[in-house]
């Protein structure tokens, strides 16, 4: 194949390590005893849970709605019953719970009724609708939800499509054998990207030290008789980095502060194509994905795991060493250590290596930086690592900004060139959370402010209101002394001047609309009064609503409890 | 011609005003926590010193000397500094309101500034004329903008240093200032070459 | 405990890095020590005891891990190149005190290693010959025979310094020459002197810099240093000399003196690359570079010291933060260079 | 004789000079003071005054005057204080007073009697509800002022630390570890 690469600066060769788990082919792992999963497995709003404690699930069957437009759908693993929903521990490197599903299997895993569909026949909208109602996520590592990638720039056509099967850390081989062993359903899931997206080209990228797996996919393209470019990358981490990728295959360099889309180009990793597929054509959602199962391990192997299975459980599969001290989730650039062997698998789990300070070493300890600039010269983004590490370090957040920190990938290629051993992408990490929670605090900050001056202004007008109110009633009362002694004055006068009498209906009349006026200003007065109570109960928001529902709903059931309680007083 | 240019390269180098002739280093020391300030004193120091070696030369050649009230010397450069300093506070007052905050006091305290009424007697002292004296004037202060601007950055850099307690902020800029005169020292000399 | 990613590591360290600066001065020393004097080696290990010394005291009032830094190499690199910046026979107190100078104020007061602004070498140097001119101008002749011993003698102090001792390095004399003839002789007829100036730079030492340029190349090599600061150093040297002495060669000497005397060879490829207080953008140091040969020329041609190399190198040290961030490279997916918020 | 000439002298100088400074302060009048709000920018609005002005846009005058100091604000924290230094360039002064961590009020179901006193104390009307009915607090309104907890005459609302999940939590700083001590993963 014929074809101009191109380059990106930087970029590192560590020991690829990825023979040790290609040995053999992909293995079914068994339905564990205990399901926990994850409802938040994508990037965007939090699915709502739509089953509850004791509920029969089917394998497919939904049990988590997606929240807005990019969120996907979450789904029971296998058939069973659900134990709870309840806050776990996350395989995430903070450790922290949120909540899950937890599914004890009955072991038939019995599908719910799947309907297979021609994809051709449906709309767009139709198609990603589909793949969210499925939780089609990027399985690449990112879980972006797939759907809200498959929308074509407006402006900017479409010009290509890159697929991901570069797979550049070490050690993953997952996406390497999905693609010798599932390369025709890989290609008809591209297909369908192909078919939203319109792209006058689709490339396939995978790195040269595949060879199978691109022969495996050419074959496949020329089988289904697509026009897909199988390209071989040179291997070189991070080329697996969608950014890394879409530049060395169009030469095009996407900032971090643009949608690739924008640029006419949009990326896909291999495996969301196929489960992109199996969703569409077969209406299976993601209940389970390829893991590779590697490191400290005697048998390292792929595995198709349902989501949802506990590390732990999949790992004995592998029969870890003795001296196995943990679990990497990821690769070994840019994966963590799980905070629990327990902890489930979840969409971004592509592999799990067993850690032990046989394979890697404990790190030596961290030294000053020499400015030696090894970093910067293997930074894929041509950033200047020291010097965001040095205003890091220091907290000057401003600084790492202007040192373009945002546009940083935490592939870790600086922290492994570094001589000093500095754990840089760590302090990348922080100074970003940090700035992103000042952020937070900052607009958090504008809406009080908006709020606070809302208020004042309320208050403002009520007290103009007020003396406007005071300065009427003293004007209804003046005026009413003055009819009132006019009335007088008119009644003595009747009999005396009957010229006169003639008007008196007339000032009856003037009198009795002044006193209604009056009654109406009261009435008016009175209402406002009532409505000036600090009531405040309009313009909520539905959340807010419900959380005073929820609330009302507590109080209820805690008034129902304590029957002694005031109720009465309260509820009249 | 070259004559000129000893002038204005002795003036911004090899006599430094900050760092050669130890003039002016309470804006020096004050004002180079951050680059961004240091600009903005460069730039109204420079102005204000220019302008006052010229305003300096004329009222005494035009006004003292014929009058023979060369006594009056010190006293009437200071007003004159003063007028010029209270102008450029009321420019950066308008055109840059966040400058004014940050160079703080410092702005106003340019009248105080040993350089620029230094810089003026020095011009006299060293029988300049109109010329020899507005370059000498602008040299200073270009002079004193360059150290200020560099020292600035450095100061910037040393902020993220793990410099030992005792000596962070005013003791490891005075180290600092010092190697920097410390370089400059190298240009001694170059004035003089034949 | 908490351990980030990455896991996997690349063999290398800060004492690895020290350790490689280290050996590619040895052909320099090799040729130094042979030419000149093995008087150098002598200074080289006061120089370095001098240092460890002061490093240790420091960390220790600073209390930080003595073994971890003092291992990493960076104070021997420090005090082998004030060594070989320094008279070979000047004093051993001399050598001494500027090595402690350099540790402790130059390196330690800004937090030691990797955040000195300036080059502690070149302060060693620049503290002592302005404190101690008469004694940093004292060259050996070349081709002095002197005995080792009585040479370790005169570095100790315990002999006298003999008028044979206070000569002056190639460059000085060259300069004191065309400044005293007043134009009698030219630069051609001087440099026929191949008992002070050798065959093109000076007696023994030319040999000296072609042993710094060769370890310089293995650095360059070796991925230690980029060739943009010794490029542009010796490119700006070359440029300034080689004009001036096409413009007036009676007057000025040839770009291939200028490059092969003085501290020009350890100056270009051993301290302005020292990235710690360089520039570390691929054009920033390339104007570091182009000043730091400049400004050697012409301190070292117009001004009042023997050699400019050491003031070069720290006026741009000076330049250094400001130039870095004037030059800040263009990031991946931004259109152009420089500078500016969010591309 | 002479000091007369001098008199004069000077005093027509001052003329002159008082005559630029008069044309140039009509010249570059400045009006109002952008400054009031970069520093308002950076005050966390919470409009708690605990600064001891009555809101944060009085307080940022204040400052902006050279009236107040800028270490009152305890919500905005020493961060807060950094800011404002580096902002004005004004040496930064400890917190006068103690940093807490952020906080959200909450009310006791059980005990409120919805006298409405804490909906009127709330600068930012996080507090949802009408007379003689049970208050709600808006938790992401809610910037912990305190200022809802005076009024209430049963005591039933109280402050609670703001608690960590995935969505707000920090990477933290990465631990200089310059002892070598062996860095071990407990799993």
């Amino acid at each position: 194949m014929l074809m101009n690469l191109f380059k990106f600066k930087g970029g590192v060769k560590p020991p690829t390590n990825k023979t040790q788990s290609l040995g053999k082919p992909i293995a079914q792992a068994p339905i564990p005893s205990r399901l926990v999963v994850p409802l938040h497995q994508s990037i965007g709003g939090t699915p709502r849970p739509v089953v509850q404690a004791g509920d029969k699930v089917l394998k497919g069957q939904l049990i988590g709605e997606a929240d807005g437009w990019i969120s996907a759908a979450v789904h029971a693993p296998t058939s069973g019953t659900v134990v709870e929903v309840a806050m776990h521990v996350q395989p995430h490197p903070s450790g922290l719970d949120a909540l899950c599903v937890v599914i004890e299997p009955d072991g038939k895993d019995e599908w719910i009724p799947r309907e297979p569909v021609n994809y051709k026949a449906l709309t767009p909208e139709q198609v990603r609708e589909r793949l969210q109602q499925a939780g089609v996520v990027g399985l690449g590592g990112a879980v972006f939800p797939t759907h809200g990638k498959l929308t074509a720039s407006k402006t900017v056509p479409m010009e290509e499509m890159v697929i991901n099967g570069a797979e550049c850390e070490p050690f993953i081989t997952c996406d390497d054998l999905l693609m010798r062993e599932r390369a025709e359903e890989v290609v008809r899931g591209i297909g369908i990207f192909r078919d939203l997206l319109q792209p006058k080209r689709v490339l396939i990228g995978i790195e040269d030290n595949k060879p199978e797996a691109a022969a495996a996919m050419r074959a496949a393209v020329q089988a289904v008789g697509e026009n897909f470019e199988v390209i071989p990358v040179p291997t070189l981490y991070p080329a697996g980095g969608a950014k890394q990728l879409i530049r060395v295959l169009t030469g095009k360099e996407v900032p971090a502060a643009k949608r690739s889309t924008d640029l006419g180009v949009q990326c896909f990793n291999v495996a969301t194509a196929y489960t992109a597929w199996r969703a569409i054509t077969h209406g299976e959602p993601v209940v389970s994905r390829l893991v590779t199962v590697t490191g400290n391990v005697h048998e390292p192997r792929n595995y198709e795991v349902l989501i949802g299975t506990p590390m732990d459980e999949l790992l004995k599969l592998a029969t870890p060493h003795p001296d196995t001290d943990g679990i990497i989730m990821g690769g070994p650039m840019m994966g963590f250590l799980v905070p629990q062997p327990d902890v489930p698998v979840v969409k971004a789990t592509n592999c799990l290596i067993a850690h032990s300070d046989r394979l890697f070493p404990p790190k030596a300890p961290e030294m000053p930086c020499i400015r030696c600039g090894s970093c910067a010269q293997a930074c894929p983004h041509e950033l200047q690592p020291f010097e965001m590490y040095w205003f890091s370090r220091a907290k000057n957040f401003g600084k790492t900004q202007e040192y373009h920190i945002f546009d940083c990938i935490e592939c870790g290629c600086c922290s492994f060139v570094c001589p000093s051993r500095i754990p840089l992408v760590q302090y990348f990490r922080f100074a970003k959370s940090e700035i992103w929670a000042r952020e937070r605090e900052k607009n958090a900050a504008d809406q009080a402010k908006e709020r606070f001056e809302f208020k004042q202004l309320r208050e403002e007008r009520e007290k103009a209101e007020k003396a406007e109110k005071l300065a009427k009633a003293a004007a209804a009362q003046a005026a009413k002394k003055a009819a009132e002694a006019a009335a007088a004055a008119a009644a003595g006068d009747t009999a005396a001047t009957s010229p006169q009498a003639a008007d008196a209906p007339a000032i009856d009349a003037e009198k009795a609309a002044r006193q209604a006026a009056i009654q109406a200003a009261m009435e008016r007065a009175k209402a406002q009064r009532e409505a000036a109570q600090p009531k405040n109960t309009d313009n909520l928001t539905p959340d807010q609503q419900q959380a005073a529902a929820e609330i009302e709903a507590r109080r209820a059931a805690a008034r129902l409890a304590v029957p002694e309680a005031p109720a009465n007083e309260k509820s009249e | 011609m070259s004559h000129y240019l000893f002038i204005l390269v002795g003036a911004v180098l090899v006599n430094n005003v900050v760092l050669v002739k130890i003039l002016g280093l309470c804006p020096f020391m004050g004002v180079s926590k951050k680059l961004e300030t240091a600009y903005g004193m460069g730039a109204a120091t420079t102005f204000v010193l220019t302008m006052a070696t010229g305003a300096s030369y004329i009222i005494d050649h035009y006004l003292l000397i014929p009058f023979g009230l060369e006594y009056l010397r010190t006293l009437s450069f200071i007003v004159t500094i003063a007028a010029i300093v209270q102008l450029t506070e009321m420019v950066i007052a308008k055109t840059s309101p966040t400058l004014q905050q940050t160079l703080g006091i410092y702005l106003p305290l340019i009248t105080t500034n040993c350089a620029v009424l230094g810089v003026p007697l020095l011009n006299i002292a060293n029988g300049h004329n109109f010329v020899e004296s507005l370059l000498f004037g602008a040299g200073s202060a270009v002079g004193f903008s360059l150290v200020l601007i560099l020292f600035a950055g450095i100061r910037e850099r040393i902020e993220g240093a793990d410099v030992p307690v005792h000596f962070r902020g005013a003791a490891i800029a005075m180290v600092t200032a010092g190697l920097m005169a410390l370089a400059f020292m190298g240009f001694a000399g170059l004035d003089k070459y034949q | 405990m908490f351990a980030p990613a990455p896991f996997l590591l690349k063999d290398t360290s800060v004492s690895q890095v020290m350790t490689q600066v280290c050996i590619a001065l040895v052909p320099g020393i090799a040729a130094y020590a042979w030419l000149v004097g093995p008087a150098i080696l002598v200074q080289l290990v006061i120089a370095s005891l001098a240092a460890l010394l002061a490093e240790a005291a420091m960390l220790r009032l600073r209390k930080k891990p003595l073994a971890l830094f003092l291992s990493d190499g960076s104070a021997i690199v420090t005090a082998w190149l004030i060594a070989l910046t320094f008279p070979p026979l000047a004093p051993w107190w001399l050598v001494a005190t500027g090595t402690i100078f350099a540790i402790i104020v130059a390196k330690h007061l800004y937090g030691g290693l990797g955040q000195n602004p300036f080059n502690p070498a070149m302060v060693a140097f620049g503290v002592c010959i302005v404190s101690f001119p008469a004694l940093m101008s004292q060259w050996p002749s070349v081709g002095l025979q002197l005995p080792l011993v009585d040479q370790v003698n005169v570095i100790l102090g315990l002999a006298p310094r003999i008028d044979a001792l206070s000569s002056a390095t190639p460059l000085d004399a060259l300069k004191t020459a065309l400044k005293l003839d007043e134009g009698a002789f030219d630069v051609t007829h001087l440099l026929a002197n191949q008992d002070i100036y050798g065959n093109f730079a000076g007696r023994g030492w030319e040999w000296v810099a072609v042993g710094y340029l060769l370890g310089g190349l293995w650095m360059w090599q070796r991925k230690l240093i980029t060739w943009h600061v010794p490029v542009a150093f010796t490119g700006a040297l070359v440029a300034v000399s080689g004009a001036l002495w096409l413009y007036n060669p009676a007057h000025f000497a040839s770009p291939l003196f200028h490059l092969l005397s003085g501290g020009a060879m350890l100056g270009a490829f051993f301290i302005a690359t020292d990235p710690v207080s360089g520039c570390t953008t691929p054009r920033g140091k390339l104007i570091f570079g182009a000043g730091a040969g400049l400004l050697a020329y012409i301190i070292r041609v117009f001004g009042g010291y023997p050699d400019g190399v050491a003031f070069a190198v720290l006026l741009m040290n000076l330049c250094a933060p400001v130039i870095d961030l004037l030059t800040q490279p263009r990031i991946f997916g931004m259109k152009d260079a420089g500078k500016g918020g969010k591309a | 004789m002479d000091i007369l000439l001098a008199i004069a002298i000077m005093a027509l100088g001052a003329v002159v000079l008082g005559a630029a400074l008069g044309y140039a302060s009509i010249k570059f009048k400045v009006e109002g003071d952008p400054l009031v709000d970069k520093i308002e920018a950076i005050l966390p609005q919470t409009q708690c005054g605990q600064c001891g002005y009555p809101g944060c846009k009085p307080y940022a005058e204040a400052i902006a005057k050279g009236e107040a100091e800028i270490n009152l604000c305890p919500p905005g924290g020493m961060e807060g204080v950094q800011r404002l230094a580096d902002l004005l360039g004004r040496e930064v002064k400890p917190l006068d007073a103690e940093e807490k961590p952020k906080q959200v009020a909450i009310i006791d179901e059980n005990t409120c009697i919805g006298c409405t006193l804490c909906i009127q104390a709330c600068p930012v009307d996080a507090i949802i509800g009408a007379a003689k009915q049970l208050h709600v607090i808006i938790g992401p309104q809610c910037t912990g002022c305190e200022l809802c907890l005076p009024p209430c005459p049963v005591e039933c609302i109280h402050m609670e630390p703001i608690a960590e999940n995935i969505d707000n939590w920090k990477w933290k700083y990465p631990v200089v570890e310059l002892k070598a001590a062996p860095m071990r993963e407990a799993a």
